[in-house]
């Protein structure tokens, strides 16, 4: 954004304004783009998933407000805003009211490192997507507050089980995204997609593959094992459907938003859809390439770029519009898959979920991190890291080892996991069993 | 632009002492970890503003991902919360103020502030510095300090295990009643390997003993 | 291991438990299988689907403008049914469905011959209460003369409570209207249902048991067709019948004088009932009414007549001299209301009497 | 930031918040407390060390090694510290220091 209102005001109209204006503009500018882009999303979500789980349970849902139903989630803000806002007498009325703000504020903030298209980064991070984990998982702390200070036991309890899920399932989220971090060798989001130009192939991996930008992370095994194993933590972080135990509603109301009413329970729906639609961007970012796909790095090596300062403008604009479109195609794809889950299973228990968690993704990801170092070995290593038995191979020969050797791993793994997962779970089953039939 | 960073900095450390001071001196627990969380946070920014990216990032989701949720998971585990009616400080603790004061009055702080520091002077504004970044970092940590990050790692571990071990509980208050498929699944268990299993007529008399006993 | 639909008997029960470890559902297969299930149903879910045997399809009907396909069967709120031909209503007040209706909803009064004070096989009036009713069916499936049914009607929210005590002109609908939206269930009864009427009919005086609405009309062509039946004599054809020849009853009836002399019917039939205590136990029914109910009833019987006195006075003795007035709707109202509560009385009287006779004998 | 604040505010920042978090863990009465004290001394450590790396020597990881190795130090403290509470209380059904007094005559 900087650099557009630079060539804009002072390259343009040559007026020489300076520096600090324009950052501060430019600031400005992307602060109020995401501001405004984050509630349409959620609002955009809420009517996609309503009418999306209402065709899958043969329905037609929400179709009265507007053309097909589509100012319902309208209708349903107007509704919230006026609704009457309630603090219960108990309530620790400071840290009530400060808990939907604590749960909002860092999902807007994740909106900063999210590239929608080429070029097109509100912030530039050089770690950003650990900033954006990091970030994440101050939202549990927004969570603990808000069922704490409701004094509520419902509230208590959902926020509880909120924060001990998302703790856990952060941890295979990270391992998943650091094989990847290996393979690209960066935390920064934008190098992530650059890496995954290619066809099937990406091209860093396997130079001259022609760049249609699919050399997405999920063609090769590592990537396609970090995708389930992070997808999965992501339903478990974003607290959807298999994974909604924190506002069962069948059990304990609403969870942490049991108590809050009107606007706050609003901010609640915001944050969890918009955390909702950053987990599917991350997915799309990660593992299919972002705003990669035919055409935009083509489009983009025409633009001005820092690289390219004399291209053209209009391509700019191109690229820009092509690589949002894939990038949101990918997304709304996404939450797809998300509203498709939640139609097909039914909620976990808290000891399942946890069982999941911690005995067969975390080492599923383990494995996974393992299969990614040898894929870095074979593909970039040399002699001089000691990696002797590929010298002299072709790249092809490389990749091709690599690949080879990292989907027997990864497979291996997997069948492994699952005949020992589903054995402890049977073996711990019998054992509560036999411990019940002796105290009964 | 210098005072800018001068008033930034000036508002971070304002925070991060007032989150301190209502971490020591306020009476409910919960409150006390919410401003320790803010406290991180300020301490967060500082890094920020050292230029220390990683290092801010990391803080962020150590201690407010992960450590602060721990400390509110044990808060609330011990219902120990509202502090309502019970002595939060020691009763020796007019002395330990003075000790902290005085450490910080009389030693700390004019130490730091006459010592001659021989600060390298800094590049001049607009140039770039080499600042060692996420990168370098880990490089640093598979090369030279490599020992001591196996150290940390083994450490984390020993520490995850032990924490474990130390809260254990065993299960001793286990549930009495059988769902319908409990019911079901124990009884075809009982089936496949009766002798080994003891029915439940056998272990109920025991129950009511233990029961009577504790009655007396 | 036992076989995979493994059947066992418990305290609570015979259950039949799925086996966990079925190899189809194994490493994730399960999972998979499941969300292809619900693929198809997305997939799917883009036709319509009105047939209600397939699983697959969209269900949902766009209501206020899509309107449900009813089953024959379904039933809403009861209805009174007339014969489009004669306009007879098929009701005979015989008082089945009053005594079956659960929640107590249905009351009606016999009509009675003006002339003779005899009770007619048709109803004055009929008034179910439509807040009340629990669309139970039983009343429709009592009645002997298949007059009352049940309507398929659903719209009937309204912001006035006091509409849904519905009266028996609004209760009334043609046989063809039901047999519309029953066809086959009317063509069942049918045959029997308009023998019944005919042998009612016979037994009917003049318009009574006739639609109220259709009243006027009816009259008419009855005239028309006894002016056509003394047609031959052209002179008698300006002295056109209507007004010499039908009785008063087939006078066009203002509202005031229909309800006017509905009152007095009722009014005279409550006293009846009231009074008629001493003769029917003159007449040798053995057991004596319980005293407390008997003097309920007699407290009602007085009210309401005094009440009809009173309407009576006001207009039913002008109506008899044949000047027509307008009584005083209040009076109207209150008259009403007072043959409604002596009907109530008297027929909680008849159970009373009823029930001492059945002990008694 | 190296021109428009020197290195001794920084430093004493620190040392203030090494008091401070000082105080807390030797007059609260509530070992979480304690536990919260001492979070407080070790984040003034790396704050030392932070600012030490950044004045003197950035192009080096050296200080920022030691700042993320005592995270790390620290996070397993609360893991364990945390635990130790859970199974105090467990046992004393309380948490306040001076309350757990089994040794004393």
């Amino acid at each position: 954004m900087y650099d557009i209102l630079q060539a804009l005001i002072n390259g343009t109209f040559g007026w020489g304004w300076p520096d600090w204006l324009i950052y501060l503009i430019s600031s400005l500018v992307v602060v109020t783009i995401i501001l405004v882009v984050a509630p349409l999303q959620m609002l955009f979500f809420t009517y996609y998933e309503r009418r999306v789980i209402a065709r899958m349970q043969d329905r037609i849902g929400p179709n009265r407000v507007g053309p097909e139903g589509i100012w319902q989630p309208i209708a349903d803000g107007v509704k919230m805003f006026t609704k009457e806002d309630i603090v219960p007498e108990a309530a620790d009325r400071i840290v009530h009211f400060l808990a939907p703000c604590v749960v909002v504020a860092p999902t807007i903030l994740m909106f900063a490192v999210v590239p929608w298209g080429p070029g097109m980064t509100p912030v530039d991070l050089p770690t950003s997507l650990l900033f954006f984990f990091a970030v994440s998982s101050i939202s549990a702390v927004g969570l603990m507050m808000a069922g704490w200070a409701s004094n509520n036991k419902f509230s208590l309890l959902g926020a509880m089980r909120a924060v001990a899920q998302m703790v856990s399932y952060e941890i295979p989220a990270v391992l998943s995204l650091i094989a990847i971090v290996m393979i690209v060798g960066s935390l920064s989001i934008n190098s992530i997609i650059e890496y995954q130009a290619g066809l099937l192939i990406s091209n860093r991996d396997l130079p001259g593959i022609p760049d249609l930008g699919l050399g997405w992370f999920v063609f090769t095994p590592v990537g396609f094992v970090a995708f389930i194993a992070f997808f999965i933590a992501a339903l478990a972080e974003g607290e959807r459907t298999p994974f909604d135990i924190p506002e069962a509603d069948s059990e304990i109301v609403a969870g942490y938003m049991t108590e809050y009413s009107g606007m706050k329970f609003g901010l609640f729906y915001l944050a969890q859809y918009v955390l909702n639609f950053l987990l599917c961007a991350i997915t799309a970012i990660l593992f299919f390439g972002g705003w990669q796909g035919p055409g935009v790095n083509w489009l983009y090596a025409q633009a001005i770029t820092p690289t390219n300062p004399d291209g053209n403008g209009l391509f700019n604009v191109l690229a820009g519009a092509l690589g949002v479109f894939y990038f949101l195609l990918k997304t709304y794809i996404f939450f797809f898959v998300m509203v498709w889950l939640r139609g097909a299973f039914p909620r976990l228990r808290i000891d399942q979920l946890m069982d999941f968690g911690w005995k067969f993704l975390i080492p599923l990801t383990l494995a996974n991190l393992f299969s990614a170092a040898v894929w870095v070995a074979f593909t970039r290593w040399g002699a001089a890291e000691g990696m002797l038995i590929t010298v002299g191979w072709s790249p092809v020969l490389r990749w091709l080892a690599a690949f080879i050797i990292t989907l027997a791993i990864n497979i291996g793994v997997y069948l492994w996991l699952t005949q020992v997962y589903a054995a402890s779970q049977a073996e711990r089953r019998r054992v509560e069993l036999e411990e019940l039939s002796a105290t009964l | 632009m210098e005072v800018v960073v001068q008033i930034t900095f000036g508002v971070i450390a304002v925070f991060i002492l007032v989150a301190a001071a209502m971490v020591v001196s306020v009476r409910n627990v919960i409150h006390a970890a919410l401003w320790l969380i803010a406290c991180f946070f300020g301490v967060g920014a500082l890094y920020m503003l050292l230029e220390a990216e990683f290092l801010a990032v990391v803080q962020v989701l150590i201690y407010v991902g992960a450590v602060s949720v721990l400390i509110l998971f044990a808060i609330m585990l011990t219902r120990q919360i509202t502090g309502e009616g019970v002595r939060q400080l020691t009763n020796r603790w007019p002395v330990v103020l003075a000790i902290a004061t005085l450490l910080f009055a009389t030693v700390l702080a004019p130490t730091l502030i006459n010592q001659q520091w021989n600060v390298p002077p800094a590049p001049p504004l607009g140039t770039p510095e080499p600042i060692a970044g996420p990168a370098e970092l880990g490089r640093g940590f598979v090369n030279e300090f490599l020992i001591q990050f196996q150290v940390v790692g083994v450490l984390l571990t020993v520490a995850l295990i032990g924490a474990i071990v130390i809260a254990y509980e065993e299960r001793a208050r286990r549930r009495k009643v059988l769902t319908l498929a409990e019911e079901l699944e124990l009884k075809r268990l009982r089936e496949q390997t009766s002798p080994t299993v003891p029915a439940p007529v056998e272990a109920e008399p025991v129950v009511q003993e233990s029961r009577s006993a504790s009655e007396r | 291991m036992m076989e995979p639909p493994f059947e066992i008997e418990i305290p609570r029960g015979r259950v039949i438990e799925v086996q966990r470890d079925d190899s189809r559902v194994r490493r994730g297969g399960g999972l998979l299988r499941g969300m292809a299930v619900i693929w198809k149903h997305w997939k799917e879910s883009f036709r319509l689907n009105r047939s209600y045997s397939q699983i697959h399809g969209t269900f949902t009907i766009q209501y206020p403008e899509e309107k449900p396909r009813i089953p024959e069967a379904y039933r809403n709120m009861p209805i009174l049914l007339y014969d489009d031909e004669t306009g007879h209503e098929l009701c005979t007040s015989c008082f089945q469905c009053e005594r079956i209706c659960p929640p107590q909803v249905i009351h009606m009064t016999q009509a009675k011959d003006p002339a003779t004070g005899k009770p007619v096989p048709a109803v004055a009036e009929f008034i179910i209460e439509y807040d009340a009713c629990m669309s139970c069916g039983f009343c429709a499936e009592v009645c002997p003369f298949d007059a009352i049914k049940m309507d398929h009607e659903f719209e009937l929210s309204t912001d006035d409570h006091a509409q849904l005590t519905v009266h028996k002109a609004q209760l009334n609908r043609p046989i063809s209207y039901y047999a519309s939206i029953a066809p086959t269930m009317w063509a069942e009864v049918r045959e029997s249902a308009l023998k019944k009427l005919q042998g009612n009919i016979r037994r009917r005086p003049d318009v009574i048991g006739i639609a109220p609405h259709l009243t006027e009309r009816i009259a008419a062509r009855r005239a028309e067709l006894a002016a056509q039946a003394a047609a031959p004599s052209p002179a008698a054809e300006p002295a056109s019948p209507p007004a010499p020849s039908a009785p008063t009853e087939a006078r066009k009836l203002t509202p005031e004088e229909k309800a006017a002399k509905l009152a007095a019917i009722r009014a005279a039939k409550a006293a009846q009932a009231g009074d008629g205590v001493t003769p029917s136990a003159e007449g040798g029914t053995p057991a004596e009414a319980p005293p407390a109910d008997d003097k309920a009833a007699r407290l009602a019987a007085i009210r309401a007549a005094n009440a009809a006195k009173k309407a009576a006075a006001t207009d039913a003795a002008p109506a008899a001299t044949g000047e027509p007035t307008t009584p005083t709707p209040a009076d109207d109202k209150a008259a009403r209301l007072a043959a409604i509560r002596a009907a109530n009385a008297a027929k909680r009287k008849q159970a009373a009497d009823s029930v001492d006779t059945e002990e008694g004998s | 930031m190296l021109n428009a604040v020197p290195l001794p505010a920084v430093l004493t920042l620190a040392a203030a918040l090494f008091c401070i978090g000082l105080f807390g863990a030797l007059s609260r009465r509530n070992l979480i407390g304690v536990l919260m004290g001492v979070e407080l001394m070790l984040n003034a450590v790396n704050i030392n060390l932070v600012a030490f790396w950044r004045y003197f020597e950035a192009r080096y990881i050296t200080g920022q090694t030691f700042a993320i190795f005592i995270i790390a130090v620290a996070a397993a403290e609360a893991a364990v510290g945390l635990a130790m509470v859970i199974a105090v209380y467990r046992h004393y059904v309380t948490v306040q220091a001076d309350e757990i007094d089994r040794l004393r005559g």
